[in-house]
Formats: C-alpha cells, structure tokens, sequence
C-alpha cells in the first residue's frame, strides 16, 4: 500500500476496509497499520484496502495550549508545575490527551475560588517524575524562593511518584519559609471525569494561604473525593501504586484537612517565618541501600566508593547481616556517612536494643528513631552539603523539620 | 393504535451481558452487597478543542455527587482505583464467534476506547468500548436487517437510588463483558425490530454464555420517521418495543401539529423571566407556600402564542420543557394550560395573567426557584422550544415503565471517545479466530432440534436446557448414558424444587452427583434422591460418602415388606422404606416384589 | 586496683564502696568497672574502694538449659527453632537472659494444649534472622520436609526480622505441602512478660493441625492479646520496626484467625496435598535494587554483572529514571532477568499505563502485578534455580503460590 | 491509742513525682483519656533457675486480663510497642541535685533495671528501675535517718477499675519519674516518719519540679516489732502513718496473742476439704442457693483448735485467710465464728459441726468454690497458716481508706530484678554533677525565709508561691519590677478566679502578659485586667493586640466622667469606665480627678 506511506498525521481519507465505505482521520502508524478514527468516534488499527480520497486540509496533531498566566483576584498563590499534568485535555477530534496549565479550569468551578484567589501560573519544567534529579530540586528551591516574594502561598504541583522525595528535599533545603509550600499530584490522571486533581489542587490552594510555614503535600484522605489531608514533607510516603489515598502519614496523623471548603489545620506544624532562607548546596553523592538476604560484601564494594553517604533500608529495628560490620566501620571511619533506616517503613529504629544493633552502632552506624529512608536521602544530601563533616552525624540525629517523631501514637498505624 | 409512517426507519443497539467474569479485572459476574460505599464527583474536562459534546456539557451541569456501594464482585478495578487488567478473554472470544456467526469483518487490531458518561454509572467517567467487527446480517423469518458494527463494552453501575443530587449506585453490574450489536436503520416497523432483536439475543443464548438475570439483554431503538433520529435508551423487555414506537409516533405527530398552530399563530418570543415574589402573597397554595419557604423565588414568563398547546388535547409541550429543565435539577414549573390547580385559585391565575400582560393566544411559565439560576432556566427552555419549532426531534430519549419516553439528553456525537491509554491494542490473532471458528453459534432453532434429534428428548425439553443454561452440562452427562432422564432432572425436577423451597441448587454439585451416580450404574431413583439431598442442605461430599445413593435391591425391598402391614399402596410403601433405608428406591421394583410374595 | 583483675565472673565479693559495706556478685567487667549485682537485686557498675572478703563457691554464670524433646498427647507437631527465642528466661541470680527450647512452657499454660498436641522440639539453626542467608532456606526446607513424615504439621520459630523472606523462599520451594508450615516469632521477646511469643505459638501449633498447605505466618492482629492472624508467607510483610502486630498482609485480607482457643480460617488457601515434593536447587544470584532520585548508571554497572536476576523496587505503577533503559535492555538482552516491583509496597505494577513503563517493559523488563519486593527475590532464586532460562520471565509472571493478589479489594489497604 | 513497743522499727521508702514529662520517652507528664484502650496476659518467665521469687509466682497464679485506656500522654513506649528511649535528662538531673542536697553519694554509672511486677501495673511487665546513689541522710527537727539509697524509677500506670479477673488500668501515670528515698529502718515512732517523709518531700518541692496532685508524693512504710518486716505499701497521706501504724501494732500484737492461744490448744492440723453439696440441702441462704446456681461446690474443712480465733473480740485470723485466698481469686470463705449468718441457720451450722466431727475448740471452714481449686485453695490456706504460726509476720501489705492494712503478697526479694537490656548503661558524667551542684535544693523553711526577705514579701505568700509552683515565674517577673503585685496576682488573684471559674489560666499565658505590661510600665491594674480577659477565654495575642491593658490616662478618665452622673461610689464609676472602655482604671487616680473637678 504506498500510497499510504505519504499520507500525514491529521489527514482526512476516504477509505474501504474489508469492502465497506468509511471516512476518517490519520491519527499515525504502526508497522502497516494505519491508526485511524473513523466518524463514529472509535479508533482502529487497520490496513485499508484502499483509500479513495484524500480531503484537502487537515486535522491539526498539535493542540496549542494556550491559559491565563494569572487570574482571579484575592491572594496571590504562585502555582508553579514540574510537568505534573494539573489540568489534562482531551482533543477529541483525535481523541489525544495533553496536558494544559490551565488552572482556571480549577479555580472557576467555585466562585469562592475565583473570589479568594489571584493565581500565578509559574511553568517551571516539563518531565516524568522518575526523572527528576537532585539538581532539579536545587532549582526547583531557588524558583520557589523567587516567588515567595510575589505571593504568598507556593503550590508546586508534581508527578506523585517521586514526589514524597522532592518534598523532602524542599523541606530541608529551606532554613526558612514566609510562604507554605504544598505539593499537589494526581493518582488519577486529568484526563478522566473522575480524576483527583480537581479536588487536590482546590485544597492545595487552599492550604497555600494558610500559616503552614513548611513543605507540605495536599492529596486525598480516602477514595472518596470528600476530605483532602494536608501531610507533612518529611513524613509522607506513597503506599500505594494506585490509590488516591496513597499518601500517608507515616507515624504521625496529617497536618490538616480541606473538607467542603473550609481547612482544618491540627496547629502541630511550623508557623510561617519572617523571610524564606534556604541552603545553596547539594551533595549527591548518596544513595540508598536495600538490604536483603542474599546481598554479598562484593555487591557494595564498588558502590560505597562513589558514595559520600548512604542510607540503609535494614529490617526490624535497623539490622542488616552482622557481616557487613567490618566494610561499614571502614566506611565511616573514611569520614562518610551511613545512616540506619528500617524497611518495615513504619516504626523507629534502635541499634541499642539488639546486638547486631550495638555492633553497627559501633561501626560507626547512624540511627535517627523513625527518620524515613526518602527523607534520610534528601537529608543526608543537605547536610553534606551545608555542614562541615565532623557535624553530619549529629545533624542527622537531630530533628531539623519534624522528619523525626517523637512520638508515635498508636493510632497511626 | 397508530399506523407506522411510510418513511418510518427502525435500527437496534442491543446489548447482551456475557457471562464470563468482568471484562477488565478478574472479579465474577455476580456479587451482592459488600457494605462499604464511596462517594465520588465527576468533572469533565470541559475545554476540550475541536467539537465539544454538547451531552457532556449537558450532564456535567448537573453537579451531582455519586455514591457507590461496594459488591463482593468488585475491586480497586471498578473503584476506579487502579488500571484496568488485561482484557477477559472468554468475552472477546465469545464476540468473536458472534462476528462470525453473523458474518461480520473482524478487525485485526482491536483498540480500546473511553466514551465520556458523566451521569456516574461509570466511576471512571467513561466506558470502556472497543470495535471489534463490522458489517454482517442477521435474519429471522421474513425479517432482515444489516448489521453495522459488533461492540465489546463494559456495562455500567446498577442505579440503586436517586435522592436530589445524591445518587447512589452499585457497582456489582459495573464493568461485566456486554457485546453490543448495532443495526443499520432498515426495519420498518415494531414487529420486525422485535424479531431481528430476539434472534440477536437467541445467537448468544446458544453460546450458553448469556447471563441469566433481567437485565442480560438489553436494546436501544433508534427510530426516525422525518423529524430527525430519536434514540430510545434502554427498552428492556422486547415486547414493549411495539408500545414504545406506538407511542413516539403519536408524540411526534402531535409535536408536528402543535409547532404547525404555534407557527400559524406568529410563533413564541424569546422566553424571558421577571421574579414577583409578592404576586401570589396570601395564597393557599401549599406548594407555593413550601417553595417560599425554602427559598424559592417565583419567576413569571410571558410565552407568547403558546397557549392551548403545553398541555391540551393530545399536545404536551409543557412535558418537553419540563423534562428539559429536569436535566438542570429544576423541577417546580407550572404553565398556563394547567391552571387553576395545586391550590393555585383562578383569581391567582387572572392575577398572572394580568401582571404578564397576556394575549389571546399567550400562555405563561411560572418557574419556582432561586433567582440565581433565572438564566441557566431560561437559556434551557429557549434552546428546547427552539429545536421543537425547528421540527428537529431528534435527540436520546429514555424508555419508561409505562412504555412512553421522555427526553434524555441530545444525541451524542463521536467527539465522546478517546482512547483507553491504559490498555494496550489488542492483536487478534489467526489463531484465536481459528479458534472462534470451531464453536461458532447456530440459530436457536437450529440448535433445539439439532439437540432434540441427537438426545431423543423434545424440542420443548432443548429449548428449556438451552434457556436455563444448562445445555453444557446435559451434554456432558447425556455423553455417559440416560440423556431423557437427565433432562427430566434439569428441566423439571431442578426447577421444581427450588421454586418449591425458594433455593438455588449449584450446578456443579449437581453435576458432581450426577457423574457419582452414572459412574456406579445408579438410575433416575438416584438422581432425584441426590438432588432432594441437595436440597435439604447436605454437601456433595456428605451424600457420597453416606451411601444414601445406591438402590434398594429387589432382595432388599422383599426383607423390607415384612415389616410392612398394607401392601397395597405402592408409593406410600416407597416413602416409608426411604424413609426407613434413607435410600432411592424403584417403585416397580417394589410392584414386582409385592407380586412375587403375592404369587409365594 | 590490682585485686580485682584476678576476679572470675561469679565471684560473690564483700567490698566497700563511697565508704560502705556491700556484698554481691561480680558478672563482668567493662575497663575498671567491676558489673556487680548486688543483694537488693540492683546492678551497679562500680569501681570499689576495697574488696573485703571473696567468698567462697562461685554463682554458676552460664545457665544450662534442660528440656523436654517431646511433649503432650495428640496431634505430632514439629517445632523447629532456627534461633528465634521461643521461650526465653532469666536467671535472677545473674539477671541473665538465655532462650530455652522449653516448648512445655506454653503448652503447659492451657490444659488442651497438653492433651491435644505431641510437641517433637526440633532444634535447627541458632542465629539472629537478619543473618539468614539462602543456603539456610534451602537446609531448612530439606528439614521441613524430613519432618513432614513424622509429624502432621510443622512450626518453624524464627526471628522476626526477615521472616518474611523465609517465609516466601520456603512457599516457592515446596511444590506441594502435605503439612501446613507455620512460621512464629515474637515482637516483644519472651523475657519480658509482657512477650507476645506465647500467644502466637499458642496459635501457631493451633493453625498447624489444620488443613491449610501453604506456608503462614503466626502473629498477633492487633495490640491486644486476643486475636492472632494467619498469613500468606508471600502476601505479608513486617510493615512495623516494633509493634506486636507488625505483620500485615498485603493486598488481602489474613487466611484466618485464632482466638479464644478457635481457629477460623477463611478458606481462601491450597489445602494440603498429599506428599511434600521440593525444588532442590536455589540461584543466589539476585538482588534487590531501590530506586531513588541520584541513582547513577554507574552504580548499577558492577552490581547487575554480579547478578543473573534483579528486582527493582521503582516508584508507583513501576518506574525509574528512563536513563536506565539502555542498561537494562542490555541486561535482559544477555538472558538475565529483571522485575519491576514497587517501592509503595502496596498496590499492582502496571507497565502498560505509563510512557517510562512501556519503555520498561519493551526493554525486557517483566511485571507481574503487585508481587512483592521480598517474594519476588525468593521466586526469582527458585525459579533461576530449577527452570531453563527461556521459562524465566513466564514463571515470574504467573501465580504459583498465590503471591499475586488477582483482585486487590478496597478494605485492605 | 496504742503504745509502741521499744523494739519498734520504722524505715520509709518516699516517691517522689518528678514533673518533667516522662522517664524513657516524650510524652508529657499530664494527659487525658484517648478513647482507645487495649487488652494483655502477663506470662510470668516462671522457670527462671536460682532463687524463683515467690511474690511474683503469686501473683501470676492470679490469671488476669488487663485492660488499658490510652492517654494523650502516652506513646508506644507506654503501650509497650517500641523500645524505651533514652533516659530523661532532667529528671536524672533532679534526682542528682536531691542525691547532693541529701549527702548521698553519686554512682558513676547508672545501670537500668527491670523489677517484675506482674499485677499488670506495667504494660510490660516490669517497672524500670535504678540506683543512683547510696547513702546519705535526711534530719528535721529533733528527727534524723540516715538514707539507704535513691533510685530513679517509673510510676505505673493509674488503676480505673478491677472487675473479677479484669482490671482496667490509665496510661496516664505510666512511666512518670518517680525519684525514690529509702531510709534506714532507724525511726522509732510514727510521728518521727511523718517528720521525715515530710522533709523529703518538701526537697523536691523547693526544686519546682514535684508534680502537683494527689499521688506526687507517696510512702512506703516499713515497720517492725520484733515478728518481722511488714512493707506497708501506698500510704498517701502522711498523717495517716500514725494511724496505720497504730492499727498495725494492734494486729501484730492480737495476732501473737491468738496465735499463743491456738498453740496452747494444741494448735492446728492440715486443712483438708471434703466435697458435701447436700449438706446444706434446703437451705434458704441466698448466697449458698446463688453459689451453687453458678456451678460452685461446697468445700468442708475442719480447723483444729481454731474455734474463736478467726473472728471474736480482738481476734481476726479469719480475715488473714480471707486475704490470702483473695490473691488466687477465691473469695467465697465462711467460718465457725461467723455463723449463723447470711441466711445459714444454727441448724445448719449444727450439720457442719456434725459432718465433720468437731471437737470442743475445733472450729470449721466453708470454701464456696469449684471442686478443681480445692487444691490450689487447701495449699494456700495451710501456707499461710504455718506462716502465722511460726510466729514471722512478715509479708508486703496495702494500706486501706480506713486505715487499716491488707495482705497483698510476700516480701519481694531481690530475685525480681534483672538488667534492662534495651537501655545503655548511663555514665554520671562529672560535668553533670557540676551542673547538678549549681542548684541543689535547700530545706523549705529556709527557702521561705530566703524569698521572703529578697523580695520583700510574707513568709507566707513565699511558702504558697512555692506550693503552688509558681517560684520559678514570680523570681522570673519579680526581676523586672513590683515583687508584691506580682506576688499578689499569683498568689491571691490567679487562684481566686480559678476557683470561682473552675478554670485552669495556662501560666505561660501569664507570664507574657505580666511580661507585656511589665516592658510598658503599665501597673497593678493592667495586670488584673490582663488576668481578667484571660480568664474569658481570650488569647494572649488577641489580648495583647486589641489594646485593652493600656490603663486609662487621668486625662481619658476625666473626659469619661462626664457622661458619668452619681460620682460618690467609685468602684462603680470604675466598672463602668472598664464597661465603656474595656480598658484598665486605676480608682485612685478617679478619686483625683473628681476632686480636681470639685475643686474647678
């Protein structure tokens, strides 16, 4: 069929298929397969038989997504997007999906929205969240101090699958904070009726005005779209691959809720600080480390080397296989740094209570009760950085942004 | 009853419920109530480029909060909570054979798309549907209409409750595996829409893969008789069909006679609505009285020239602007026609009248609500008296009990669909339509007798199998002996007992007993008393192992009619010695014994 | 203080300390610190003014420890310890705590313990969990099955650390079960009577008289001591570092429950076969990497070269940076395998939803929805081990031992 | 009253409750209840080589289930879910600074320690426990002891509720640091052990850290009088000491004598009960008929030679086995001397005598009780016995309301105790002794006299500044100016109004108001207005921002009087100018202005 190999994306044909007479738009290709949508709306995946008509002009492929750069009138919140897909379209004349900035798909669904809220939209990057770098969150920092001097609550919208990491590491990076910072995503993409992104991003901004003077996350409290949680930075994890209620507190209960408009805060949190400060270092060089039976010295060998720092993921109370003392002693006897964290996720650990504990502690192992391993890794990352090494043990023990409970309860759990 | 117009045109979509699991995850066919729910909002992405669907918009406006009930058939799939699996491939392979069963093209790729429902019968916001044929026949006596396309969908939540803007739904119907097939508008009249529908459902019936249950088949009806496509969703019972086109026909008819006199009379104005809260101050209208109570404004509205025709005679504008403002969740609208009523007194109406300045031929709208959707009400009934007066009829119209419709929501174009993106293309491979093809369904008659001719057993008798679903397994034990006797117990004794006693008898305990009995030579007296076991409670297990199944010997019924004094009652004999043994007995085993002893 | 240098552990010493007369018992010593237990019961560590007098006769400082080999009437249960301390004691004289094997202490609590149960205490291992290694899983099962001919259900005590690996390694290598194996451990050690270790074995020898051919896990359902779960060894996992009812299953609901004496199970288990057949080889060479922001293509260059399999934990539905693909593409392209699990622990990999998961996937890298971290590494060693290497990826997508969830329901996350 | 006789020894164990959050973890030292609780056994490690420690075997045999409600001030640590944390540095300290004020020597290394208790006090099982220093001694007036040790412990959690074999158990107290102060057993007299808990008491107090509330201070008194050690356990009041020790000589002394009597008699044989549910066949006793209804037996028992020993005039050795066999869950105990009574006739009493053949000074014992506890009851009844007659008293008993005591368990011994494993030894580093000698406590009196004429104030107020706690903020305040108005506010005004309001005013809301009015130079007036709008409700922002402690200038207030008809009563011109203003007045500076006005 050659004549199909010269036909463009956004073509209009006329064609027969297994001797039927049908009209559709080119929508790309696959091997011979054209993938076409016919008039009715449905795509296919076929080989006509032969195209007896082009129509002149064609479908745009290219959807311009054009939005407001600001609107509404009331606080001015500066929503800056990481490639997080706040608002999704559907072209539906070829029926793609792409992503839209604009917000005020969002905030013109409630009066009190538009009302309440002059919105910045901030474009900042445009990339899958298992991409993001720890250069990015520098970056991401310095846009988000930039703009805390515009308005007055920062919503940093952001693919949920590295997203606890970002947060993380925004908490850390920043010595102070005038504005919230609150980090938005979306388990359900946009692009579907039944997306949580509408709901998320409706109480972020909401959080966004209020004296949360920390690095937070706004996403659903249950499957219902009925109750947003506002959930610390440092002490949030993804529990689930899928859910919209993949956020939890680990250890804690959430900071706030939203529910019908209004928000909640506990007060356990960071009031908002005079001005915004943050560190201006990173250091990369550091890494997590998941043990497991079967692991070998040789696995680490090479890896500790490129390493500044690591965290362990060790099981139960921060454990890893007893004959793994002797590299790690000489690890941190280097002047690196090697931080116990427990792959139970859940609970504190404590190398005084067993003996392999005792051991590593003695190696040179640090422990910080039930720092999480993703915030240990943006931590550690800081820390390095920013202070001199004779300090990085005890910076790491110290509780800096509430990454450390001191006490868990028993409902969290 | 109405006679069909000559340029009448009829076309299906029936739906049919594969029995087979869902169609994107691996939960069963049937669940009840598992005792959880959530609640969910729906959002379109309304800026959508290009030809945005006016029934989306349509229905997003409702703003409408939907609870689901968790069913034991459903997971994080139905929850909207996860993507969906890999497609189920019993239900693609049984569209396959209906393709080709109908002679229909099937495509080698299948795409999987979202069509856009925001009413909340589908958690997601869409259903899935994927094309999976096109073209093919299908005929039934006289009857004959092409078939344009083979779907295979997921089906939707079952509506459970409607409550303001709450509605509730389950989601043990969501996402089963429906096969779709749509005809060309080529039929005539009600007669043969309901033939071509029947065979449609029959092909699948045959497949022994129709789900039992009221709703397993399902039709829309498109009809068209000069004013346009009207789409009659959900007509469940065939023989309404006839009813349902009677009365459309009417409806249209007099729709067409009554735009005929408005026109004649110069036409409406643009409806335009002024709030006078004090103009029926002193009523005793409980209606009004209990709309002003809760808030409730009263918006008057001149409709110019629309007197006599909202509601009089056979003409019922009224109920197509009513059911229009429905859609909005407006529903306090009174009209001129029908008035005095509702407590509303003729001098309250000569008020109206007068306040409205009314012509000879005017009517008027009294509209009972918040002020602040004066615009969004009065845009509605514009757009809806326009198109009436256009004599464009066409639009979705849904099928009531009482067998009329009422409008729905406009016709909905393609721009609905978009791909499904967490599925991949499916490749329908040579094989698995080779495959297709080794069980390809006959008609039902073709069947029946077929069945009837190879087992000895009546047409009657097939056709009950077929319909009860219990053709498989009467075929499997019909293979090892005795295929009258087992259709005696899945036709007659079955159905029987649990309609007696009000249970439902698993059939693969049944088949179990049946095959322990068959495997020891054990007869009809067997059977039935392993199925009366059944039906008492105990396990296929119990009753193998309690030798409750083996026949009473003749030697065995001698000793036994010693210590029975009246030999003359033959079946009371039986009772008492099952009673006794807890074994089947052969009453003329025992006619034979009494004889034999009678003989001594 | 030359005298006391001589002193043995055990000694009973006079001595004066701060200028007063004490007497006690010397358990060790710690640079000049003498550990003294003195007659109150309190220890000191101490540096006393002057030894008076030292006893005669020495407290005896290592405990032997006596116990039956069998026990009770009924049902033959195996218990065999691996080093978890089923029941530990202390020595008052020393304040010392040992483990005992002493099995009677729990059966002889409960008088139908006793009646209905034959205890065989099978001693196996003695080391910490988080030193298990591999080989051990497989010298295990070979016990398991030895004892399978002589008792109609097996208990396996075990620390708790990294149970749940055992627990999976043991579920892929027995092909078929003719006894239920029961996994128990105890969050709070059996020293304190406050353990939970009585109750669970309690449980454990209950749910090991049943009909269910899998391997469970026995570990308490919530704080209380009332109700003990029974767990799918590859569903569950230890989600907490400390809390008696760490243990959770994944994805579904427990097999069952005992309380009260009763046990009732759900029925959604394989019951017991006929005979035990087992795999009888292991390849240790697998690994489980996490992903995390930083990672480098370099880190993972001499690791995966070592492994002829690796699980990645990724993020969300199964993603990590697309700058691996090439890396893994290589991998897989040179007969090794690689699965895709997520670091959210709950909820299914999906590597058809998203644009880095497909890369993934035409990259070679298998899925296989929401199998865990943990038991897919012990899959993957049973599978490399005894399946040619063109039956890899297949085997580790289908379900042997109901470690795939099919139908993940809403209650259970 | 009774004497003491001159071989009398009195020795005190004092907890002291320190008020600095708890011992191994964050939760603070107040807290309410959470509204969840949960249930534990204890298991006894009862195979435990050496010397088993018979108390605790006791107590296991009690088989409970404990229940506990969750405080807000408590944690997993408390719940017994997640290992201690480190030692609380400030109660350590405390425990250092009271070790220096009372001479006791400092160990240099803390070694924490587990002491079984399985009452179920603790969630774990055992209290933690260590000693800090050894020796010292603690004098008031013409009283002195010497100091055997202080220790550093946990409190145990508060009991709610015991319900049978259920007890129902706050972890509010639990692991509160309790500082406790053993003394030798050198007192001789009960006023003596007054004088001296009191001393020790009020140490801690003048630190500012003795929690407030019922249980901050408690005592353990040990006495003897030549039977044995009796511990007395939980006296909260210190002047119930003399009573209870009065009561507990008379119970020794009737004790020896009886036990005199019993051995002139001959004294005892085993106690050995038979099984006669039918002896009291017909009986109307409730009790008997309700015991037997619930499954008990009837136990019989001779008691050889006991008749008029367990119960008449002073004797009360049925009380003693009654208490004992409390302890194994056995309460239903009858005996010879109390009968007739609760509906048993002399008639039947008459039976028992006659069943089991009684002789003249034989007495009997009825055990309402299932048959499978005879044993375990039998046991503890001819232990307990023996150990009365031998003549050793000695055992752990509680101190009742009325001032009595109980028998609660065998001494303790030491073979309770073993090593904390979960904490490190703690090294008492010199630097923390030095720090600890910066501010050791002085006696009471002597702080009193000291704060008195530093600033200027009554003895009086400076003893209630430091009962109330509130020392620590006045010396803070009191700095900056006005010793006596701000005495007077925390003494007077504060707990005036708290009482009239059943209020408690958070003192660091105090504290920055008197702060706030203090940098302003505003006065007396200021203050009590500041306390005042506290008191509503209002927060110290709102307060503070709203300017309603600026007081009115001579100026405002005779603008105000204007409006102000009657000016002789002028503290209620006063409240109307605060009424109209909301602002503090100074009432002297209206009686100036309306003399300057009188004088215009």
């Amino acid at each position: 069929m050659p004549e199909n190999d010269n036909l463009p994306d956004g073509s209009v044909i006329h064609f027969t298929l297994k001797g039927r007479n049908l009209k559709g738009t080119v929508l790309g290709r696959r091997d011979q397969y054209l993938s076409i949508k016919l008039e009715s709306g449905y795509n296919i995946m076929a080989i006509p038989d032969k195209i007896t008509k082009i129509e002149k002009g064609r479908v745009s492929m290219k959807v311009e997504t054009e939005y407001p750069k600001e609107s509404g009138e009331g606080i001015n919140i500066s929503v800056i997007s990481t490639g997080g897909t706040i608002v999704s379209k559907v072209d539906y004349t070829t029926g793609a999906v792409f992503p839209s900035l604009d917000i005020t798909e969002i905030t013109s669904r409630f009066r009190y929205m538009e009302r309440s809220y002059h919105i910045r939209n901030v474009p900042f990057l445009n990339i899958l969240s298992e991409n993001m770098e720890p250069e990015q969150w520098m970056n991401l920092a310095r846009k988000i101090l930039e703009e805390s001097r515009k308005s007055e609550g920062i919503v940093v919208s952001h693919g949920t699958d590295t997203m606890t990491y970002t947060a993380s590491a925004l908490s850390f990076l920043f010595r102070e904070l005038s504005v919230p910072v609150i980090m938005v995503g979306s388990q359900r993409s946009s692009d579907r009726p039944s997306t949580d992104s509408y709901l998320n991003m409706e109480a972020a901004i909401n959080f966004a005005s209020t004296d949360f003077g920390e690095v937070g996350i706004s996403m659903h409290s249950s499957i219902s779209d009925e109750r947003i949680s506002l959930l610390r930075g440092v002490r949030t994890r993804k529990m689930h691959s899928s859910r919209r209620d993949a956020f939890r507190a680990i250890g804690e209960s959430p900071v706030g809720y939203f529910q019908e408009g209004l928000v909640n805060l506990s007060g356990n949190y960071s009031k908002k600080s005079e001005k915004t400060t943050m560190f201006d270092r990173i250091e990369k060089r550091a890494g997590i480390l998941y043990f497991h039976p079967g692991i070998e010295i040789d696995d680490l060998s090479g890896y500790l080397e490129k390493k500044m720092g690591v965290v362990i993921m060790g099981t139960g109370l921060g454990h890893i296989s007893t004959k793994f003392i002797d590299v790690l002693k000489e690890y941190t006897d280097s002047g690196r740094i090697a931080i116990m964290t427990t792959q139970c996720i859940y609970g504190t650990t404590d190398l005084d209570v067993y003996t392999t504990g005792r051991m590593l502690s003695r190696a040179g192992v640090t422990w910080a009760g039930n720092l999480l391993p993703e915030a240990a890794l943006a931590k550690m990352m800081v820390v390095m950085g920013n202070y001199p090494e004779f300090e990085w043990q005890k910076r790491m023990r110290s509780n800096m942004r509430g990454e450390i409970v001191e006490r868990e309860e028993l409902g969290v759990f | 009853m109405e006679k069909f117009p000559e340029n009448s045109k009829i076309g299906l979509e029936v739906h049919l419920q594969v029995n087979a699991g869902k169609l994107f995850c691996s939960c069963e066919s049937e669940g009840k109530d598992a005792g959880a729910s959530f609640t969910r909002v729906l959002h379109s992405s309304s800026g959508e480029s290009g030809s945005s669907d006016i029934s989306t918009i349509y229905e997003e406006s409702r703003n409408k909060t939907f609870r689901y009930l968790v069913s034991t058939n459903s997971c994080l799939v139905e929850s909207d909570e996860e993507p969906p699996h890999r497609i189920n491939e019993v239900a693609l392979a049984t569209a396959l054979r209906l393709a080709i069963s109908f002679s229909s093209d099937i495509l080698e790729r299948v795409v999987v798309m979202r069509k856009v429902v925001i009413d909340g019968s589908n958690t997601s916001g869409f259903q899935r549907t994927s094309l999976v044929s096109l073209g093919g026949e299908v005929s039934r006596g006289r009857y004959r209409s092409k078939i344009s396309t083979i779907c295979l969908e997921e089906d939707a939540c079952r509506k459970i409750e409607e409550n303001g803007n709450r509605i509730t739904y389950s989601l043990d119907r969501l996402g089963l595996p429906l096969i779709e097939i749509s005809t060309e508008p080529d039929l005539k009249d009600a007669e043969g829409a309901i033939e071509i529908a029947r065979e449609i459902g029959e092909r699948l019936l045959v497949t022994g893969l129709l789900r039992k249950g009221a709703d397993s088949i399902r039709q829309d009806v498109n009809f068209s008789m000069g004013h346009g496509r009207v789409e009659i969703k959900g007509v469940s019972k065939l023989t309404a069909i006839s009813a349902i086109l009677e009365n459309e026909v009417s409806r249209q008819k007099n729709l067409e006679e009554a735009v005929n006199i408005w026109k004649s009379r110069g036409g409406p104005e643009n409806v335009s609505f002024v709030v006078n809260n004090a103009i029926l101050n002193g009523t005793n209208s409980r209606m009004i009285i209990k709309a002003v109570e809760n808030g409730k404004d009263i918006l008057l509205s001149r409709l110019r020239n629309g007197r006599g025709l909202l509601k009089s005679g056979e003409f019922r504008i009224g109920r197509e602007i009513a059911d229009a403002l429905k859609q909005i969740g407006i529903n306090g609208i009174l009209h001129y026609d029908e008035l005095p009523a509702y407590g509303i007194t003729r001098e309250e109406k000569e008020r109206i009248i007068e306040f409205l300045d009314l012509g000879e031929h005017d009517s008027f709208l009294v509209l009972l609500e918040e002020q602040e959707n004066l615009e969004k009400a009065q845009d509605v009934i514009n757009r809806r008296i326009e198109k009436i007066l256009s004599g464009d009829f066409s639009e979705t119209r849904a099928a009531m009990e009482d067998n009329t419709t009422r409008f729905m929501r406009p016709l909905s174009g393609s721009s609905r669909m978009y791909p499904e993106t967490d599925i991949r293309v499916i490749e329908v491979t040579p094989e698995m339509i080779e495959e297709a093809r080794k069980d390809v369904p006959i008609p039902l008659d073709e069947l029946v007798s077929q069945i009837s001719s190879e087992y000895g057993i009546s047409g009657q008798d097939a056709s009950t199998l077929i319909w009860n679903g219990s053709l498989g397994i009467f075929k499997k034990m019909a293979a090892r002996g005795d295929p009258k006797m087992i259709c005696r117990i899945l036709v007659q004794k079955i159905p029987e007992i649990e309609r007696k006693r009000e249970i439902r008898i698993p059939m693969e305990h049944v088949e179990e007993l049946i095959d322990f009995c068959l495997s020891r030579s054990y007869g009809r007296y067997s059977v039935e008393r392993a199925i009366d076991l059944l039906s008492e409670g105990m396990s296929p297990s119990d009753i193998e192992s309690g030798n409750f199944l083996e026949p009473l010997s003749e030697s065995e019924i001698t000793d036994l009619l010693d210590s029975i004094n009246d030999k003359k009652n033959i079946s009371a004999i039986s009772r008492k010695m099952v009673e006794i043994t807890k074994r089947p007995v052969d009453n003329s085993l025992i006619a034979r014994a009494i004889e034999k002893l009678s003989r001594k």
